[in-house]
C-alpha cells in the first residue's frame, strides 16, 4: 500500500508533526468564524502556495486533490442553483482551503512520524487503563498485513465455489471469509503473546 | 478494561476487512457528492460480529489509517484532506454506527433464539445503527458544514437507502452465520 | 463415467502471470486410474492441476477434457473434482452436512435426494459423525474427509487432490491413503509425501515450470531427489 | 543462558477445556538439547508445549521454568521461544525486518542495537535477502526461516517448534532440518515427520492426553506406530 507521503525537505517537511496537526485543527475551526469572501480567497491562495511547495509535480498534485475537490464542487453547484452565489462560494472556499492544508500535512508527514505522534498523543490516556499507546502502532501494522491476506483468501473461496460449480454469492462468500479470518485471529493473538510483545497485559 | 491481545487482533482484522471492501470501486451518483461504497457494509458487519466496543474501535482504526495518509477508502482515497470533503460526516458517523449496531446486537440477539429471530434482529440493529444513526451524522454535516441545507441533504441521501437496506440484510445473514459457525465469540451481555 | 476417468489432453498449453512463466507449454495426454505429481515448491504443480478443471485458463495452447476446451466453460469443469491445498478454504458453509448439500442444491435435486446423497457419501467414509460438526472445529484429518465428501457428492469422473496428507498424523494419513486407494474414481495426486505415490505407475515431475519426468514412481522420485539435492 | 537451555518442571500439571481433558496431570522434568514430541492429532502435543511458555495455564498442578511458576507470569515466558504450527500466523508485521525488530522495540533496546540484532539473526541463517520482503509473499520455507529469526532475535534459552516441516518440499525440509541441527539453543520439536526426530535421545509420545512414552526415538516411534495401527 503506497502512502501519500512525498519525500522532500520543504518548510512543511521540517516542521514537527505535532505542530502541523495542531495548526490544521486550529485552522479548521478558525475558517468557520469568518464568511468574508476576500479573506477566504486569500486563505485559499496561501494554502495553495504551501501545497505547491511540497514538491509534487503539478499534474500529480492536482490528481491527488481531484476526488475530494469534485465532491466539494458538486456541493457548490447545488448551492448555486438554489441559493445566492455568495452562499455557494463560502463553503467552496472554506473546504478548498482546508483540503489544501490537509493535503499538505499528509504529503509532508511520513507514516512513521504519524504513528509516533498518535502514540505520543495516546500516552497520557494510558493512565485511564483503557489503552496502551504502543498498541496503536501494532494495530495499524496488523491491518496492513491482513489486507493482502484477506484478499488472497477471498480469491481462494471464490475459486472453491467455482471448482464445485457453485454461483458466487456475497453471503456464501462472506461467511466463510469472516469465520476463517476470525479463527486466524486466535492464532495470531497467541503468536503475539508468545513473543512477549505486549509484556504488561494478561 | 485494557483490551486483550485477542480483541486487539480482532479489531485490526475487521479494520482490514473494511479496507479490503474498499477495493471494490465506489459508485458516484452525480447528484449528491457522496458515493455508494461497500465499506459501509463492513461497518455494519463490525458491529454485528464484534459488538459495540470492538466494532467501533475497528472503524476508528480505519479512520486513523485515512488520517495518516494511506489510500484505504474506496477508489484508493486517503489523507487528511478527506476530512474536508462533504462526506466527512458519514465517515465520523461510521464509528457511532458500528457502536450502536453492536450495542443493540449484544442486547437483542442470543444463542437460544431461532435462526429467523436472530437474522431479523441483526437486520434491525444494522438498520438502526448503519442507517438511522449513520445518516444523522452524515446529513447534519452535509447540511451545515458543507452548507447544503437540511432538506436537500436529506432528500439526496435517500438515494443510498436501497443499497444500504441490502447491506443491512447481508450483514444480518452474516451475523447469523458467524454465530453458528464461530461460537467462540465472547458471549454478549 | 465413474471409474473410467476422463480423457484429458494438454495441447501446447502453458501459463504465464505477467512476465513470470508458471508453466511452460506442455503437450500431454492423461488417462488411467492414478497419477502422481511431484516437484519443488513453486515448480508448477498446482498450476498444472488448475488447468485441468479450468480454474486457470492457459495463456497459450489449450486443454481439453473429453474433447471440450476448458477455456470455453464458464465455470470449472463439472466432471473434475478438486481438493485444494488448504481444505479449510474449501468448506463454504459452517456445518459439514450443509456444506455437502450446498453443492447439490444448485444442481436441481429434490430435498429427499439431497439428504440421501449426503448420508451416502458420509457413510462411504464411515464419517456419519461429522454430519453436524462445525467445520472450523475439525482436526486436519477430519477437514480433509469433509472436503472429500463435499466434492464426491456431486459425482465427478476424476478427482484432483493437492497435498492431501498435509498436517495429518500417521493414522489420518493412513486413512486418506486408504481412501485414495479405494476410490473408484480416477485421481491425480499432488504431494510432497513421496510414500503416498510410491507405487504409482505414472508420476509427473515438474521442475521450474517444465515437465522434467513422466515415468513410473521409482524413476520420477529418483530424478526429484537429484533436483532437490 | 544460550546453549544451556532451561530447567522445566511439570508438577502434576494438567489441562481441561470444560469437560474435555486435553492433557492429563503430568509430572516430568525437561532438560537437554533436543527433545522430540509425537502423537496422533488431538493427543495433547500443542497443549503440552503451550504450558511451557505459559500461553495455556494448567487447570491443575503447576509448571515452572527455572523455578518460576508460569501461571504467575502475566504473559508468555520470555525465555521460551515458540514457533507455531502455522508460521504465516506468526509474522505480525508486513515487512520481515520490521517484524524481527518489533519484538525488540518493546524490550528497550536502542535503534542501533535493534538494527544490529536484526542483521545478526538474518545473517545467522544466510537470509539477508529476506529483510525487505513482504511476509505474505514468502514461500513456506522462507516463512519458516523468517519466523525463526523473529523468535531467536530476542534470545530465548529454549525453542519450541510445532510441526516445522509442514508443506515444505524436500529442499526446504532439508533446510529446516539443517537449521534445527545447527541451533545452539535447546529445542523441543513437535512433529508428524518422524524422520526429523529419528536420532533424538529423548522423545515424548502423547496419546489421548497422556504421556504414553518417554524414551529414545526408536522406542517411542515403535510405540507410536502400534497406537496408530
Ligand atoms: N496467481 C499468480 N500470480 C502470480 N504468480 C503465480 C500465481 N500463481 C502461481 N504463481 C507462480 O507460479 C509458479 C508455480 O506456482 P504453483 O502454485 O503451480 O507451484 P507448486 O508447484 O504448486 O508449489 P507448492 O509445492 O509450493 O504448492 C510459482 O512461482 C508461483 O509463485
Ligand atoms: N481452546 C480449546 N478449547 C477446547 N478444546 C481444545 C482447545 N485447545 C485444544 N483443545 C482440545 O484438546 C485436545 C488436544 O489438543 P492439541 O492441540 O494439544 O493436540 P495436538 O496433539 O497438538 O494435535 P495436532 O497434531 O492435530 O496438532 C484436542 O482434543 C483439542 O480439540
Ligand atoms: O468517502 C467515502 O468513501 C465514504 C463516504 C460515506 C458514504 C456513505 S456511508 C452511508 C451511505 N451509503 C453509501 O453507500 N454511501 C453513503
Ligand atoms: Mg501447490
Ligand atoms: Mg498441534
Amino acid at each position: 500500500m503506497q502512502s501519500l507521503y512525498v519525500e522532500g525537505n520543504s518548510v512543511m517537511h521540517r516542521l514537527s508533526p505535532r505542530l502541523k496537526l495542531l495548526s490544521l485543527t486550529i485552522f479548521g475551526v478558525v475558517l468557520f468564524i469568518s464568511g468574508n469572501l476576500v479573506l477566504l480567497s486569500i486563505t485559499v491562495l496561501l494554502t495553495a502556495v504551501l501545497y505547491r511547495m511540497v514538491g509534487l509535480p503539478f499534474a500529480d498534485g492536482l490528481r491527488r486533490l481531484r476526488p475530494v475537490f469534485l465532491t466539494i464542487a458538486v456541493v457548490a453547484l447545488f448551492n448555486l442553483i438554489f441559493n445566492p452565489w455568495q452562499e455557494a462560494l463560502v463553503p467552496l472556499l472554506r473546504l478548498t482551503a482546508l483540503m489544501l492544508l490537509a493535503a499538505t500535512v499528509t504529503a509532508t508527514t511520513s507514516i512513521t512520524e504519524f504513528i509516533d505522534e498518535v502514540t505520543a498523543l495516546a500516552r497520557p490516556l494510558e493512565r485511564t487503563g483503557w489503552v496502551q499507546a504502543d498498541d496503536i502502532g501494532l494495530a495499524l501494522g496488523l491491518v496492513l498485513r491482513f489486507v493482502p491476506e484477506i484478499v488472497g483468501r477471498y480469491q481462494a473461496i471464490r475459486e472453491a465455489h467455482k471448482a464445485r460449480g457453485l454461483k458466487v454469492r456475497p453471503t456464501t462468500l462472506l461467511a466463510p471469509l469472516i469465520i476463517l479470518t476470525l479463527k486466524d485471529a486466535d492464532n495470531i493473538a497467541a503468536a503475539i503473546d508468545a513473543r512477549g510483545i505486549r509484556r504488561h497485559v494478561s | 478494561m485494557m483490551m486483550s491481545t485477542r480483541d486487539l487482533v480482532l479489531t485490526a482484522l475487521f479494520a482490514a476487512i473494511i479496507v479490503a471492501l474498499g477495493l471494490l470501486p465506489p459508485i458516484s451518483l452525480g447528484f449528491i457528492p457522496v458515493q455508494i461504497t461497500a465499506q459501509s457494509l463492513g461497518v455494519m458487519m463490525a458491529g454485528v460480529v464484534l459488538g459495540a466496543r470492538r466494532g467501533a474501535i475497528a472503524v476508528l482504526i480505519v479512520l486513523v489509517l485515512v488520517a495518516i495518509g494511506l489510500p484505504v477508502l474506496s477508489g484508493g482515497r486517503g489523507g487528511l484532506a478527506i476530512f474536508a470533503s462533504p462526506t466527512a460526516g458519514f465517515l465520523i458517523g461510521w464509528i457511532f454506527a458500528a457502536f450502536v449496531t453492536g450495542y443493540l446486537s449484544e442486547r437483542l440477539v442470543n444463542h437460544q433464539q431461532s435462526a429467523l429471530v436472530q437474522t431479523v434482529s441483526f437486520f434491525l440493529t444494522a438498520m438502526v445503527g448503519g442507517i438511522v444513526v449513520l445518516y444523522a451524522f452524515g446529513i447534519t454535516y452535509l447540511a451545515t458544514v458543507a452548507g447544503l441545507g437540511f432538506t436537500k441533504a436529506f432528500v439526496g441521501s435517500m438515494a443510498f437507502i436501497p443499497g444500504d437496506v441490502i447491506k443491512a440484510f447481508v450483514a444480518a445473514l452474516l451475523g447469523r452465520a458467524v454465530m453458528v459457525g464461530y461460537p467462540l465469540l465472547p458471549s454478549r451481555a | 463415467m465413474r471409474g473410467i476417468g476422463l480423457d484429458i489432453r494438454f495441447e501446447g498449453a502453458g501459463v504465464s502471470f505477467g512476465a513470470r512463466v508458471a508453466l511452460q507449454p506442455l503437450t500431454l495426454g492423461i488417462s488411467g486410474k492414478r497419477i502422481g505429481v511431484i516437484g519443488l515448491n513453486g515448480s508448477g504443480k498446482t498450476t498444472f492441476a488448475r488447468l485441468i478443471n479450468g480454474l486457470t485458463k492457459p495463456s497459450v495452447g489449450r486443454v481439453t477434457v473429453n474433447g471440450r476446451d476448458t477455456s470455453d466453460e464458464k465455470t470449472a469443469v463439472a466432471d473434475v473434482g478438486f481438493i485444494f491445498q488448504s481444505p479449510q478454504n474449501q468448506i463454504i458453509l459452517p456445518i459439514v452436512k450443509d456444506d455437502i448439500a450446498f453443492g447439490l442444491k444448485r444442481r436441481g435435486f429434490t430435498k429427499a435426494e439431497i439428504e440421501a446423497k449426503v448420508e451416502g457419501v458420509l457413510a462411504r467414509f464411515g464419517a456419519e459423525a461429522l454430519a453436524d460438526r462445525r467445520a472450523h472445529e475439525l482436526s486436519g484429518g477430519e477437514l480433509q474427509v469433509a472436503a472429500l465428501c463435499s466434492v464426491l457428492a456431486t459425482g465427478p469422473g476424476i478427482l484432483i487432490l493437492d497435498e492431501p496428507t498435509n498436517q495429518l498424523d500417521l493414522k489420518n494419513r493412513a486413512l486418506v491413503e486408504g481412501i485414495i486407494a479405494g476410490l473408484p474414481e480416477s485421481a491425480i495426486i499432488i504431494t510432497h509425501d513421496l510414500e503416498l505415490i510410491a507405487g504409482f505407475e505414472r508420476v509427473l515431475l515438474f521442475h521450474e515450470g517444465r515437465l522434467a519426468a513422466d515415468a513410473p514412481a521409482a524413476e520420477a522420485i529418483a530424478r526429484y531427489k537429484e533436483i532437490a539435492a
